[in-house]
């Protein structure tokens, strides 16, 4: 059983070897990409030569437009290929990235009991005007995701599934009253970004309600562990998380808090 | 395509269904609700809202509810403003929302009086409902309407003006129905909002200004194209009767219009919802709306191949419903989709047996197909091909409406081109495979009817088990969409009032076929 | 009948308004374009990253990485949406086009017969390496393309249809040969622009040959006339070519030399 | 799936094909070709060139072609140089081409010495293809085969380097066949190239180095992703049977090998390559390569519906060549496309019919089934879909080698990711449809049979013309692919000699089955 040691946090900068990477279409170097939109405008000679400049615009080369289709009387749909020189140092990207303990759930559970010695508690919903529940169902309902129990199944969590559209405030008030070590927050909906305001909403609210040591956890489809950090949550889980990896991540903390570790 | 379907079996799932529908109508017919009273009104004439924007017809309604006079009906308490002197609908209308008294329904006139005052309101109510019918009969006999499967997209852009551009944008593009999807959360709140609208998220308000934007642009668009161009709206949520009424003025051609979506996706009360969607349902028949239902959503939450049989439960208790609300089978747009899970082996098989059996089990209804949501992903390409294979299917079972896929489905509201890609599609799967159907026989035991009779099978016994329990504690159990809703939880129980003896709705008289 | 008048050549540069267009997505100006990519290295969290940057390296903003799907082991494919700020002005969009007289063939042979008074003798191949015929022979042969008869096909017109994989030397000893008004080029393989170094190389030749009066045509599928007149041809003809429009174009120039047009 | 197939019209196309290969053969037989000398020597273990990157066996064989002397043989000459003393085949080829006298072949030795002095150098020969064979087969027994339909992909990069990391990745993304496409024009030029290759135009130069290349990169892969990996080139074209014989010996598993591809698309003389065809089928039966036809490539420059019958009886012709060369049923991969103007009514219809026609009748043959190539456009997504269409009928049929339809088709070679798409579009259809051909049944006299009987009838009659006027008659007035192609015009005419009544070919002894 692996032991949870480490940081959990932003895995640390580490030097590379400079390693210049362009994208590839049929050959290394080439900078193949293929690119779709609309303009609006009328299809015609004027139009796919308008198609050719705006890919010139995004600094494309070899520019050939595919595919000029009229999508509307006003509306000419393009399809276009071109050699893009963007060139980037692959050794200089970096994320953070979340990471999660390796263990089963049989190991988180028993590391609670032994390590922790109570029931973790956990809340989480789908929160605002979003009625998206499968994910959050997926990580906290027995059904669970991909073969993989969700947390209700685990003997030493407690877990609390307040369904969709639930308003900010009625979750804090919550959490409060089961004094949750961790709230689960789901946002599906993202148009217009609604999603990061309403995420961002949550936790102005919380750090004025005076919430310190509890977890904050954000997920869904376009969420992602650094989008997480910046709205102030402590992590954030992206498509394809599974149960397992949240409640590793959770035991995780609560043990290196309790042990004193960072 | 046929499938060897058991005639008994069908006729059992069909007196399951009408047995569960009836015991809901008995429900239904001792109550009305806020909406109901609300639809009453706005059929009477009346309009309008305060400088908050609370329209007029919820302030009326409002008062009466709180009060606990509503149970008499809306109808009663306007006639009664009418017989003391109120020039019209709309000024009685005002005095009973900001009047100083309220009248508690004491003293003359008499109901026959009152009864009376509203014979000629009720009349131009129901004619303006009659009017657009007409209207949008000689249109579609004029222009005719393209080939099944009808090409149905949605546009959401949030702001009305957009909406219309990109509503005609598909119709050149060959689009034969436009749903212009609501903007998200609309079905909560308990009221229909008033005027065009620019600011939506995931969609557009429902405004019947909204309705009349994209109309105009349809009716416009329609002469070029030469062919009869459908709108489609949302009436399912807390206004479900007040949005029919409005789709019928305005001419729409057919409403997503069901309680079930709204009590399992949006946790609306279920009492409430059910008696809003029995009225408004008695509109939408008069006004000659097709209706859609939404089965098809139970397949995000619940798995599509073990929840099959719900799905199919499901549309012979809506059936029931729709028949008990008057509505012909022709009208009967039952949903259905392409929803399982895309890695399994066969899974194209299982999805033609489905198809194919609901087609068969409801053969005049006008089904409505929905594609894969949930098995999409964020690589557009292989979405793409998901849809072409959703495209042959319906094509190939002879779906009604198809309700095309977006190649961006698990991105975004779908661009003006992924609606162009889409339509370019499913023009050529349409065409090349157009009598697809008409050439295979199924291998008799093979797995297309063996999964098909397992299904109608599962549906059976399930209906018969829904018939025993009845239908509200069925909803509690989490039958349908492995979604559980109490019968007395969820948003809008506050606005279900029971019917008075003294009850006075000649709107609802004239809908179910008695002189008002 | 429409009469055989004005510049053939490029249109007239014509003042419009300003007329700035974006992309569109699903607003006017929202700039949402549609991009997909191989990048050289494996999936994962960096890869993911990469690709982000490498999207905002070609001016996107709001950028979303939809899909990142591992190609190989080192190669990842990905699918991104953005923004883009590339506003172009409509107005200033100009092309040359090829302007084709909408003549019918039986207009085009009684133009012939009465105002050229002798037959259009016309060669074409497809030349180098390339061996694609199929559009040549739709312009060329009976058969024709899309229902409109090919050249053969026109009683005042003499065809020959040199087929492929012919030789630049080999059809200008042929054209010189046959007097021919027009030699018809196609060029389909564009592999490494395979097809302008030898368009070009075949009006080198020519003119060292001393051909001054014949009239040259490039056809294909990435031909378009400004292509083709900045390769030292007359004309240049794209996808959906149909005969007619060769046929007219050729007819309206020899009667516009002959009349002492431009 | 099974369509009702006169079996009595099967038989008389096979008896007319049989007749009209037969009547071919009687020129092959009593012709050799400077091609197959050349092969002859390859197999001898004559290798190398000259400064100037003229192979050795070229410079053999031309000089004795030039001098009027190749009609005896290459082999002739080679081994009069061993009987007077060269140490081995390769310094007796030198001899023959750069030294300062040629052979007349008149005087000793004696064409009993000769024979006998090959005979170890033919043992080698032959064994180098059988220990090949043998190779392969050990590798596909310990890794076993991906399921049918195969998926086939090509890699053109130009750069041999380039082609073995797309053909990993490929493989790595699904794919089960990897076809290297040649160099634009390759086909033309009569020797073949040396040594690894990193310029090409629209593919790369096939040479024996580069096989290797690309060989020892699936061999390493293949452990990897734990399946047999394939490897394709193509032989069509001058010299068909020299990479015939470096493709056995370095383990290629497919061969592009079809006399009629070149002649009508690559102008190259009919009775020169017909010839060649027979000595490379012969190679190539050995070796246990498949061979892949190039019918499909009729309907690029055909109409598919009109012509579809051209390709079936164009098929049951290369069948019957194929088994005079002694190719089993098995090692043929018949070709045909999906290839149908995608814009008609009812094209799937049409498509499916041809499929399953050709699946049927030819049952064992690893039918090669290629994607629609000319009605693609720049519209990458509608390509995309005509491709899940395509995948469709591949898995429903039950085609065997499945050559994947490329979204970028009608725009260039395609790239790292189009392969990508278009393996990961075909792994669901084939698993969502897996078993879809086992489930339908046509409807008798429907559109479907209706289509496939025509075709065959047709195919019928077309034999029967071609038996009557011979084959080089019927390539001459255009009867194949619209494209007229005279007995004795296209490239290559002059390297067909006729063989003296001395001619001596070991390799060809032992590959007919005699004792050298
Ligand atoms: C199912 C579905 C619905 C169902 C929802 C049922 C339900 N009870 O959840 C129904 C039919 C009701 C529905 C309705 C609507 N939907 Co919807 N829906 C979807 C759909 C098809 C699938 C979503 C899904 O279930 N995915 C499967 C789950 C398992 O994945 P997931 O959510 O990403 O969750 C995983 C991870 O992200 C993570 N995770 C998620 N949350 C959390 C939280 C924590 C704490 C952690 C640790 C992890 C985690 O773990 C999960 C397992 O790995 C998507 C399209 C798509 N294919 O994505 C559209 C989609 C999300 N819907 C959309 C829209 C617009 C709507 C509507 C607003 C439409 C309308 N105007 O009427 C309505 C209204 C709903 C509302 N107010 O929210 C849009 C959103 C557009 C956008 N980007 O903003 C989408 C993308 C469709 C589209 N292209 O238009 N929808
Ligand atoms: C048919 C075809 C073949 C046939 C050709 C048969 C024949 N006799 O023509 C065969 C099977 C032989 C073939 C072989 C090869 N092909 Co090829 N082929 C195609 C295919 C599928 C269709 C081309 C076609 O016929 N289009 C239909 C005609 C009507 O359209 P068109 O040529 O554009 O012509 C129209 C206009 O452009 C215009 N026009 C054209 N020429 C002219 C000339 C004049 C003067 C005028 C006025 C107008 C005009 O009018 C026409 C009518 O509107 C394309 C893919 C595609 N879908 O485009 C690949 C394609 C062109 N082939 C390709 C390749 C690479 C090859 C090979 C080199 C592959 C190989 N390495 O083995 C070989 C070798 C051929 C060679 N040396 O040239 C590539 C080219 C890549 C590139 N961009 O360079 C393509 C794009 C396929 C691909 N994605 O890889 N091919
Ligand atoms: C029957 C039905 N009603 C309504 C909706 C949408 O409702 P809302 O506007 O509440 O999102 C749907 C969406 O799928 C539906 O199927
Ligand atoms: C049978 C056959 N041989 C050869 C080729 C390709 O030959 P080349 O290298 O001459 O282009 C093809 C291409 O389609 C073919 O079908």
């Amino acid at each position: 059983m692996a032991n949870p040691t480490g940081p959990t946090g932003e895995a640390l900068h580490r030097k590379r070897p400079p390693h210049p990477i362009r994208a590839y279409g049929d050959r290394m170097g080439d900078g193949g990409v293929q690119l779709s939109f609309t303009l609006p405008v009328a299809a015609g000679g004027r139009a796919k030569e308008a198609a050719r400049r705006f890919a010139e615009g995004l600094g494309l080369r070899s520019v050939l437009v595919t595919a000029m289709e009229k999508a509307g009387t006003e509306f000419t749909f393009f399809v276009v290929y071109g050699r893009s020189e963007v060139t980037l140092d692959f050794a200089e990207v970096e994320v953070p990235e979340v990471t999660t303990p390796e263990w089963t759930p049989k190991e988180v559970n028993t590391l609670v009991k032994e390590r922790l010695g109570r029931r973790v508690i956990v809340v989480g919903a789908c929160t605002g005007s979003d009625a998206h529940t499968v994910g959050i169902d997926a990580i906290l309902n027995m059904k669970g995701f991909a073969g993989d129990k969700g947390l209700e199944a685990y003997p030493w969590f407690d877990a609390h599934n307040l369904g969709a559209q639930v308003d900010n405030q009625a979750l804090l008030t919550r959490a409060r009253e089961i004094s949750a070590d961790a709230v689960l927050i789901s946002q599906i909906i993202t148009q217009r970004d609604v999603h990061k305001e309403n995420a961002r909403a949550f936790i102005e609210l919380a750090r004025r309600e005076g919430f310190r040591e509890t977890l904050f956890l954000l997920g869904g489809p376009r969420i992602d562990h650094a989008l997480a950090r910046e709205l102030g949550y402590d992590a954030g889980f992206g498509p394809g998380t599974r149960p397992q990896m949240v409640a590793g991540y959770i035991v995780e903390r609560l043990l290196a808090r309790k042990e004193g570790r960072p | 395509m046929l499938l060897p379907i058991d005639d008994a079996a069908v006729a059992e799932c069909r007196a399951h269904a009408m047995a569960i529908a009836t015991d809901v109508q008995r429900f239904i017919d001792r109550h009305t609700t806020v909406a109901i009273e609300r639809t009453v009104l706005r059929a009477f004439g009346v309009d309008g809202a305060d400088p908050d924007g609370v329209p007029l017809v919820n302030a009326c309604v409002e008062r009466h509810r709180a009060a606990g006079t509503l149970g008499r009906g809306i109808a009663t308490f306007l006639g009664r403003r009418i017989c003391r002197g109120a020039t019209d609908a709309q000024e009685a209308a005002e005095a009973i929302a900001y009047g100083d008294e309220l009248d508690d329904g004491e003293g003359g006139p008499s109901t026959e009086e009152v009864r009376r005052a509203l014979i000629e309101p009720t009349r131009r109510g129901i004619e303006r409902i009659d009017a657009a019918r007409r209207h949008r009969d000689a249109d579609r006999a004029r222009l005719g309407v393209g080939g099944a499967p009808l090409k149905y997209v949605i546009v959401a852009t949030g702001n009305i003006y957009d909406d219309a551009d990109q509503a005609r944008a598909a119709a050149q593009a060959g689009a034969d129905i436009i749903a212009v999807i609501r903007s998200t959360a609309q079905s909560l709140i308990d009221y229909v909002p008033i005027g065009a609208t620019t600011e939506g998220y995931g969609g557009t308000w429902a405004t019947q200004e909204n309705f009349r934007i994209v109309r105009a642009a349809l009716d416009d668009e329609q002469d070029k194209v030469g062919r009869y161009l459908h709108q489609v709206n949302y009436s399912s949520g807390l206004c479900m009767p007040e949005i029919a009424f409005l789709g019928a003025v305005e001419r729409l051609d057919m409403l997503l219009n069901d309680a079930m979506y709204g009590i399992l996706f949006r946790d609306i009360n279920p009492r409430r919802t059910l008696c809003d969607q029995y009225f408004s349902r008695r509109v939408i028949a008069r006004a000659g709306i097709t209706i859609n239902t939404g089965e098809d959503n139970y397949l995000t939450t619940a798995d599509a191949i073990d929840a099959a049989h719900t799905v199919v439960a499901s549309q012979f208790v809506n059936e029931a419903f729709a028949h008990l609300a008057g509505l012909p089978d022709e009208l009967m747009g039952l949903g259905h989709a392409f929803e399982i899970d895309k890695s399994i082996e066969d899974s194209f098989l299982l999805e033609i047996a489905q198809a194919q059996l609901v087609r068969q089990l409801f053969p005049r209804h006008p089904i409505k197909w929905m594609p894969a949501t949930k098995h999409k992903s964020g690589d557009i390409f292989w979405s793409h091909r998901v849809d072409g294979l959703f495209d042959l299917v319906g094509v190939a079972t002879g779906q009604s409406i198809e309700l095309l896929g977006m190649m961006t489905e698990a991105i975004h509201n779908p661009y003006l081109m992924d609606r162009f890609i889409a339509l370019k599609g499913a023009d050529y799967v349409f065409r090349a495979c157009r009598h697809l159907g008409e050439e295979i026989n199924w291998k008799p035991n093979g797995r297309v009817v063996t999964r098909a009779q397992t299904v109608l099978a599962e549906a059976q016994e399930l209906l018969g088990v829904v018939r025993a329990e009845g239908m509200f504690p069925a909803i509690a159990r989490g039958v349908f969409a492995d979604v559980k809703r109490p019968e007395t939880g969820g948003r809008g129980l506050a606005g279900v009032v029971e019917r008075a003896t003294t009850y006075v709705n000649p709107i609802l008289d004239v809908l179910e076929g008695r002189t008002p």
